[in-house]
This record gives C-alpha cells, structure tokens and sequence, in this order.
C-alpha cells in the first residue's frame, strides 16, 4: 500500500465533503475516483496533498503518517498532484514550465549564478518530456490551446517524478478527440515511471478503459470500490452515477 | 403562452475560452426549465449572461419580446428578472431584513408585504430577519436570497445551482418551493447539475454540454438517451 | 502632571479627529474599489486650498460665527467637485486591472493635483487663521493654555464619525455601498447602478478628506506638499486599523495621533518610525490589520 | 572570451544596442557635460530599476519604498566620511553600501516577504519613511535636512588631480557606465538563472509554485534582499556623483519616480528599467528647466503609459518594428 487514509474527514459547515473516507492505493495502481458533482472526490484529493487541512482521520504514505505534514514536505515525499482547472506557471513557456518543475525536483531552483540554459541534463530532460507530450516549446503556457494546457499542467506534474500522483479531472474541457489523446500520453508514462496514479473523471469510457480499480464517491463517503466489471455492474453505482 | 425569455444564437467567451457555443433556449411564461450539464458545461456562464454580468459576443437575449442582450444588469433586474447566484451572494455583514430592502428600494413594494409573501414560502423566515449573513446555514441563506429576490417583485428567476450542498429532506422542499413560486406567476430557468431534481423541478429540460445545448425537451425523457446520460452525469 | 497629561490626551485627540477624516475616505474607497488612493492626501489639499481661497475672498463681509460652517462646506466642496472628476473619468478605467497600474494612476493623479494647485494658488502658502483665534483659548490648568478650536476639529470629527457609523448602517446608500463591497455582481442584480456607487462612495470620500483638510486649515496654512504628508500618517492608520473598517480607521486614528503626541513629546527623532513600528507589530500579529478582511 | 566572429553576429543580431552601446562610451567627447552627467545619473537609475524590477517585474512584487534603500546605500557612504573624516577608495563604500542594504533587506524582508499585493507595497512605502526620517530628525548624527557633503573619493585607490566638472564627466562617467554593465550583467545572469526563472513561477501562480515544491517565501525574501542591496549600491554610486546626501532621496515621492522610470521603460522586459531611468532622468531634468509644472507633465505622461503604452517604450519600440518588419505576435525581451 503506497497510500492509506483512515476514516478522513473533512466538514464544511453542514457539508460533509469527506466523511470518514479509507481510501488506499497500492503501489503502480491507476485508481479512479467517480461520482457525481459535490461527491467530495476533489475535497479528497485537497485533503491527501495538503491543499486543505482534515478535520479528522490519518492519511498514511509509504507507512508514514503525513496528517499534519506540509505542502513542501509531501511533494519532496513523492506525492503530487494536477488542478482541475489548469494551474500552470502562465507567462512561462511550456519548455520553462517544465524546467522549474524539473529544477525543483533536483533541488536547483535556488541556484542563482547558474544559467538555466546551461544545464544539459536539465534541459534534455525537459525536451524528452515535452516530446512525450507533444508540447511546443518555446510557446508561452498562455498562449497554447486549452487541451496543451491540461497537458502541460500533467506534464509539470510528471517532471517531479512523483511516487503518488493525483490528477483532478486530466480531460475537463477538452474534446473527445484529445481526451483519448491525453490518457494515451498518461497512462503509459506512469506505467514506465512506475507511478501510482489516481485520476477523477467524468467520463465513463475512459474509466472504464484506462483504470485498474474504480472508487465511486457519494455523499463523501466510497459508495463502491472495484474492478471496472463490477462497477460496471452494480445496480446501486449504476443509480447512483446516472441519477446523482 | 408567451416566450418571457428568449436566447437565439448566443456566443460567450471568457478570456480566450469560449464558453457558450451558438446557445439557443426560450422560457414560456408561467413555465419551470431546467438545464442539466457537468461542472464547467456553461451553466453558470449561460445564466450571467442572461443577466447581463457577462459580456456577449454574438447573438441576442430577449425578455418579454425586447432585446436585453446590450442593457445593463440593474436594468434588466428592473425588468423583473431576479438572480440567484450559485453562492447565494449572501452579504455577510447585512441582516436579512437590510438585504430584502437592497431589493425593496428598488421596486418599491412595501416590507410588510413581502414580509408577507415570503413567511408564507417559509414560516421560519421570520426569526431570521435580524440576523446577520454571515450566521445563516446553508437553507436560510436560501431563503433570504430568494426572499430578497422576490422583493424586486420579478416575474421571472434565474437559479444557479441553487439545490447544491442541500440535505435531500431540504432539497425536496426547494423543488416545492419552486413550483409555489410558479403558482404565483413567476417563470423560472434554474441550472442543475442533478440530472434527477432537474426532471422532478422542471416543466421542460435542455441539457449543456462545452457550452453547446445537447438536449431540448421533456424532462421525463432524457433517461431513455443512454448517451446524453453518460455524458451529463457526474 | 495631570494637566500635562490633559494636554497630550487633547492634542492626541486633535490629531485623530483629522486623521480620522482622511484615513476614513481611503478606507470607504478601498473597502468598495478595492483600489488604495495614493491622491487621497491630495484631496484632502484640496480641501485645505479652496477653504482658504474662498475665505481671504469673502471673510471680511461674513460674521464669524458663520466662518467654520462656510469652511466646512468650502473644503468639502472643493474636494468633491475634484472627484466628480477623477472617478468617473479616470479611476474607474483600472478597476480590477493589475494593482501596479491603479497604483500609479493614483499617483499620476497626486502629481497632476499638486501642480494644479500651484497653477492655481501658487507657491506661497495660503493661511486663514482668524477662526483658530478668534475663538480663543481655555486654561486647562497649571498655566497651560489650550485653544478652543481644538476641541471644535474634535468635536468635528467625532460628529462625522458618527454620521458615518448612522450613514452606513442606515441609510440606504450606505446599506447597498456595503452590498456592493461584499458583493458587486449580486448589487447589480437586485437592480443598483453599481458604477454610480462607485462614484458617489468615491465622491464620498473624497468629501470627507477635504473637510479634514478645511478645518485643518486655520490652524496651518494650505500649501504644497500638504497632501504628502497626511497620506503617509493615513496609511500608518488603515494598516493598524485595517484597510477597509471604518471601525479600523476610527481606533488607528486614535492610536497613531496619541502615539504622534508622545513621539513628538518624547522621542522626536523617531516619531514616525515609532508609528510605524506600531503598525509592523499590528501586521505581525494581524496581517490585514485589527479589522481588516481580504 | 567571445570570438571576433561571435562579436559580429551579436552586432548583427542586436543593432540597437550595439549602437546605444557606443553612444554610451563615446558620449563624453562629444557631448556637453551636462548631458554626460545626466546619462551617469541614468545609468545608476538604470541599475535601481534592474534592481527594483527583479520584484516587479519577475517576482511581482510593488514596493513603493525603494527610494529609502537607494538614499539608505548613499549615506552609507556619507555618513562614514563625516563621522571618521578620512576618505577611503570609492570601492570600500560601495562594498560596504551593499552588504549592510543586503542585511536591512534580510530584516524587512522577515516582515514583508510574506505579504504580496498592496500590503507589500504600503509596508515598503512605510519602510522607506521610517529611514526618511531617521535621516532627517537625527541631525546631529546625519546632518538633518541639510544633508551631509561627499567629497570626491579615490576611484581604485587612485587620486585623480583634474577638477570636478572633468572628474565627473570623464573618469567618473566611465567608472559608472563599467559599474552599470556589471550590474546590467549580473541580473542577466540573474533573471535567467535557475532561480530567475523559480521567482517567475512563483510571481505567475504561487499555489502551483507550492505544488511544484518551490519554498515561495524562501525565494521571495532571497529576491527582496538582492533587489535592496543593489539599490543601496546604486545609491552609494549616486552619493559622490551628487556630491551631497540629504533625506529627501528617500521621500516616497522618489520611490514613485523608480516605479514610473520602470513602467516607462516596461517593466515587462529585461531592458525596460535601464531604458527607462535614462529616459525618465534626461526627460525629468529637462522639464524642470523649461517648465514649473513638471510634475503636471510627468502626470500627464503616467497617465498615457497607463492607458495606451502599458508595455512601456521597449514593448512599444518592439511593437512597432514588428509593424514595419511585418511580423505578427508579440516577442519576449
């Protein structure tokens, strides 16, 4: 198990986002998180990366107990994640983009007499990532189309070499066309990088194609948790997920 | 019946995004219509166009057979449309009663009567007129948002997502309480993300998906679409 | 002893009352507009120049009772007429772009006015001191004397601290002025000219500052620079109190005019510093100040 | 070194600065000395902008104080020379000026790294006042508003026998102009360095820059001790050019002059700040001559910069070249 959280909980107000949720995530697994809006899948996702505090619970990584550890100290421990709405570093270009995530990573970000430009490894690096994602290089974040822009954000994400990554919604917004596209870059680069992954989506097919387990979310709490087939099956999901 | 509201080829953007996409709907008078679409779908973009807090790229809004599209929001709110944000907008630091009269002032109907009309809606209204904002939960703050709605008198309500975060036991007194504001003349074009409250809201349904309407039509029939349900669930 | 520390505690007082005046109208703008006025002080200049302009005009056909009613309404004239201007015109133009541009309209708009008060009144000072004497002055005991046109400033400012304190809690301008600060799109759609308040709350301010100026006046002179130098003691008084609150501008202004009293009395060398040091220890404790909200 | 080759293409590449370049080291035998001291005064405004732009333009940070740390770097100098009477070598100030601006940057930084936006700037506004006015009310140990005198100082422990007027516009000009290509360089190096390009992430997005692992107030408080020891090194240069250090320097009203020579120039390119001190300082200087309502003038112009040339003279330089060369889209500086 690369992930664990026990009985988590986040409240606000009247709204119980994540009501004592165990979740878990083993090692080089592709979970999803489905459900319908308000379900908590975001919350939870807030909650396991720092983004927000818990109200309650554990969340356990790598045997570790990271409760009340830092933003900065769970990204260094391998667990990163990508916004639902595109966070990207806007007036950087995407090469740069990657550079400062792949910087920070290597612990390099600090340097300030060494030229960006002049570190090779680093500067490969980013190329060969670029590449794989079919990005642009020199064109500034703001500038790009939106599905470049979900991509490049994953891309960032990929480039510090996560252990744990999470991906809120990696295809909102863009077509059915590139939202195959994206996962096709995805799924395989966390396969080869070893990274477990955890994804929400929308979209159903792509669930179904791409995970290896599928957690439904209602209400704040996992409603079901499974195979694709028997989330596919299960009469309850099934109500749940069409009717909300 | 009469079309109190009209939208014909409505283009939006946001920054660079375009957000609604050729975007055609009508309301009847006296009619509930629902539009159902995920997170980001143009639900929200629709409706602050409609009231005039985004700008329009092509396209036209009329209401009550004038063209809206190029008049300000105070004045369109003049008109008699009322807006319910999908915050609420609650004003932290008003009273309920101060926010009901921000509407009182403008259509210049007396607060006994709306008073009124809205203890009427909800009973328990009436030990919360001296609170603050800031202090109410999220089914009082329901209730003063649209009491303070119903104080510009409209004749027509724009919902956002106004069931969202709800109780299921509250929801379903929302859904009535729509259909009493109906009863009492009032039209209403609400935006909802549940697919099932929409149908049990809604005398007609449209359904959005990228800012493109996918659906126009009975409400009851949307199930039998496997297709459209999968894309607008969740 | 006591009469001594009478005296600080007036002087205190005389220097928040105005104070008041000036960081109450930056706060209103800011707690709307969310821009900060760096012109504010400029206005509050404006005030000061018009009361005394109007008064060497017209101060020897007038009674002298009717003299601090004509400069009141003088300086508030005067620094509203500038608004009318500037907001419509000029200011509303940044709203909600980057803070380094309404930043630096607002400082273009000071350099404008303080060249267009020396266009206008040119270099030399204007004084009109005649109300600060006439009236006279008290013995507050141990031979000290104070005049009793300080206490008319803080009773002056008192007076409108409280005609804002009703103004914004019940009148209807006031009431949908913080509508709209909390909430611009919902104000509009209940039927409010948004871009009007917005005018009429910078009119506002802009009106308070120059009264702060105006009665300021008889006791000082109106001349360049003025504007400068209250800002900077304004500023020092929303960041203690918190940009935004009324509450905030009404208790830093007692705090930074009793801290000015004894800095000037006691540590001359770093009066300003010691006020300013007070606002760092606000901030480390309350960023946004004792009443400041985001 | 760079080749001869690798010499022409840059020339070739870059023909305005080339030229720009060598008006710069040829002005004093041509030019009057007036306008050869003015450009040194714009090339030291030209290292406070580099400095001050480091926080605008790639951290995104507004201080509206830092004609306090520009007055702080010059007394730095005068105040030694009045207390100890004896005149060392330009070069020990200038040494000292940056490493005690650097720690009073590392203290107010532990105040206002934290803060962003307006909060950021107001606090820098009170900082620079505080520093006015200790400069001003300790008369006794700074000279009060009159200032202090500083005398002529040996340039590399060298004496120069000439008078004031040829000091100025001949040894000291070009002693300026070396200064400012080191600084000009340092934050070439500097804005384009690893951490360079962290400190534009962070002014972009701060929460990504956190999700990215970037310590943001580590790096923002780094950038704000570099901005302030630079201007105070810029303010030690300006000390015996000037020959006098008064606390007027650092009035707030100058810390609004260094925002606006930034904007001017564009604080959205490397070379914005440096175009724009020396164009803000010969412009300001000559409205002074000619007109009492300068500040009227220079009004007029922030307003025309804020509502039409929001780039600045270089974004608007570029855009036009890009008109005549019929290029579309912008370009980075």
């Amino acid at each position: 198990m690369i992930l664990e959280t026990q009985n988590l909980r986040k409240y606000f107000g009247e709204v119980h986002a994540v009501d004592n949720v165990n979740f878990k995530v083993k090692e080089e697994e592709i979970v999803a998180i489905i459900g319908p809006n308000g379900a908590g899948k975001t919350t939870l996702v807030n909650v396991i990366t720092g983004y927000l505090k818990p109200d309650g619970g554990k969340i356990i990584f790598m045997g570790k107990d990271i409760t009340n550890a830092s933003i900065y100290e769970r990204i260094r421990a391998g667990i990163v994640r990508s916004f639902q709405l595109v966070n990207i570093f806007e007036g950087l270009s995407a090469f740069d983009n990657i550079r400062v995530a792949i910087n920070s990573r290597e612990r390099k970000e600090g340097k300030i007499f060494s030229l960006i430009d002049r570190d090779t490894t680093v500067t490969k690096e980013a190329l060969q990532i670029l590449d794989l994602f079919g990005l642009p290089k020199d064109t500034l974040a703001r500038d790009l189309p939106h599905g470049d822009r979900k991509l490049l954000d994953v891309a960032t994400a990929f480039a510090l070499k996560p252990k744990l990554l999470l991906l809120d919604e990696p295809t909102s917004g863009v077509s059915t066309r590139e939202k195959n596209k994206i996962m096709d870059v995805i799924i395989p680069a966390a396969r080869k990088e070893k990274v477990s992954l955890v994804v929400i989506e929308h979209d159903m097919d792509i669930v179904f194609n791409y995970s290896d387990r599928i957690v439904v979310m209602h209400q704040g709490k996992i409603l079901f948790e499974g195979k694709p087939d028997e989330v596919r099956e299960h009469t309850e999901v099934k109500r749940v997920l069409l009717v909300g | 019946m009469a079309k109190i509201l009209e939208v014909k080829n409505l283009n939006v953007f946001r920054g660079p995004l375009q957000v609604l996409r050729d975007v055609s709907i009508s309301v009847e008078e006296g009619e509930i219509v629902a539009i159902v679409g995920r997170n980001g779908a143009g639900k929200t973009s629709l409706i602050k166009s409609i009231m005039g807090l985004l700008p329009v790229k092509s396209g036209k809004i009329f209401f009550k057979g004038k063209d809206i599209t190029n008049l300000p929001t105070h004045e369109r709110a003049k008109m008699g449309i009322g807006y319910l944000p999908d915050d609420m907008g609650i004003i932290p630091d008003l009273t309920v009663s101060e926010m009901i009269k921000t509407g009182l002032w403008v259509s210049g109907i007396s607060m006994d009567e709306i008073k009124k009309r809205v203890t009427e809606l909800f009973p328990e209204i009436k030990d919360l007129f001296n609170r603050r904002g800031l202090y109410l939960s999220g089914g009082e703050k329901r209730m003063a948002a649209i009491s303070r709605a119903l104080a510009l008198n409209p004749t027509f309500l724009l919902l956002d997502e106004a069931l969202e975060g709800l109780a299921p036991i509250a929801v379903s007194r929302f859904i009535g309480t729509m259909k009493e504001l109906k009863k009492i003349g009032l039209s209403l074009f609400a935006a909802e993300s549940n697919v099932v409250l929409a149908s049990r809201m809604a005398d007609k349904l449209y359904a959005i998906e990228r800012g493109e309407i996918i659906y126009e039509g009975d409400p009851k029939k949307i199930f039998e679409h496997e297709e459209l349900m999968r894309i607008i669930r969740g | 002893m006591s009469n001594i520390i009478f005296l600080y505690l007036i002087s205190g007082l005389y220097y928040a009352a105005y104070l008041f005046l000036v960081a109450a109208g930056l706060t209103i703008i800011f707690g709307l507009a969310r821009v900060v006025n760096l012109a504010h002080g400029a206005l509050y200049a404006i005030g000061a120049y018009v009361a005394a302009w109007l008064m060497g005009l017209i101060s020897k056909q007038i009674p002298p009772p009717l003299w601090y009613i004509i400069i009141i309404i003088a300086g508030a004239a005067g620094a509203a007429f500038v608004g009318i201007i500037i907001e419509p015109l000029l200011l509303r133009r940044v709203y909600g772009r980057l803070e380094e541009f309404q930043l630096l309209l607002t400082f273009a708009i000071l350099l404008i006015i303080e060249d267009l008060e020396l266009m206008i009144w040119g270099p030399y000072p204007l004084a009109f001191k005649e109300p600060y004497h006439y009236l006279g002055a008290v013995s507050i005991g141990g031979g000290l004397m104070y005049p009793l046109y300080g206490f008319v400033v803080i009773a002056m400012g008192w007076l409108i601290a409280l005609f804002l304190w009703f103004f914004m809690t019940k009148t209807k301008l006031g009431i949908i002025i913080r509508s709209a600060a909390a909430n611009k799109e919902v104000t509009a759609a209940i039927g409010h000219n948004v871009k009007s308040i917005y005018t009429k709350t910078f009119i506002l301010g802009a009106t308070l500052a120059g009264i702060g100026g105006a009665i300021v006046m008889p006791s000082a002179t109106a001349q360049l620079g003025l504007g400068i130098d209250i800002l900077v003691f304004a500023f020092a008084v929303v960041v203690i109190g918190g940009l935004g609150s009324l509450k905030g501008a009404l208790v830093g202004s007692l705090i930074v005019g009793m801290t000015r009293v004894v800095g000037i009395a006691y540590f001359p060398e770093i009066e300003l510093a010691l006020i300013w040091l007070i606002a760092v220890i606000v901030l480390v404790f309350r960023p946004l100040g004792l009443w400041g909200r985001e | 070194m760079i080749s001869r080759k690798g010499l022409i293409s840059i020339i070739r590449k870059y023909p305005i600065y080339t030229l720009i370049i060598i008006i710069l080291l040829t002005l004093p035998i041509y030019a009057p000395s007036f306008f050869v001291i003015q450009i040194a005064y714009g090339l030291i405004f030209g290292i406070t902008g580099l400095a001050f732009n480091l926080l605008l333009g790639y951290t995104g940070l507004l201080s509206f104080g830092h004609a306090g740390f520009f007055a702080f770097g010059a007394y730095m100098m005068s105040l030694p020379i009045r207390h100890t009477g004896i005149v060392h070598t330009l070069e020990v100030y200038l040494a000292f000026a940056f490493i005690t601006s650097a720690a009073l940057g590392a203290l107010l930084g532990l105040i206002c790294a934290r803060r962003t936006r307006i909060f950021f700037s107001i606090l820098n506004l009170s900082f620079g006042l505080i520093i006015y006015s200790f400069f001003l009310k300790f008369w006794g140990f700074t000279g009060g508003a009159d200032g202090t005198h500083v005398p002529t100082p040996p340039l590399l422990g060298m004496k120069f026998a000439v008078d004031k007027e040829y000091w100025m516009t001949h040894i000291y000009y070009y002693y300026i102009l070396a200064a400012f290509f080191i600084c000009l360089a340092i934050f070439w190096v500097i804005v384009n360095s690893n951490f360079g390009k962290t400190l534009q992430a962070i002014r972009d997005n701060e929460i990504r820059a956190q999700f990215t692992g970037i310590r943001i107030y580590r790096y923002r408080h780094i950038a704000y001790i570099i901005s302030v020891a630079f201007t105070g090194l810029a303010g030690c240069l300006w000390a015996p050019l000037n020959g006098h250090t008064a606390p007027e320097i650092a009035w707030w009203t100058y810390s609004g002059d260094i925002v606006m020579l930034t904007i001017l120039g564009g604080y959205q390119y490397f070379i914005g700040p440096v175009i724009g001190g020396l164009v803000f300082n010969v412009f300001k200087i000559y409205t002074i001559g000619y007109t009492v309502y300068w500040m009227l003038l220079l009004g007029i112009i922030l307003l025309i910069l804020i509502f039409f040339i929001p780039r600045g003279l270089v974004g608007l330089g570029i855009s036009i070249y890009n008109r005549l060369t019929h290029k579309k889209g912008s370009s980075k500086g």
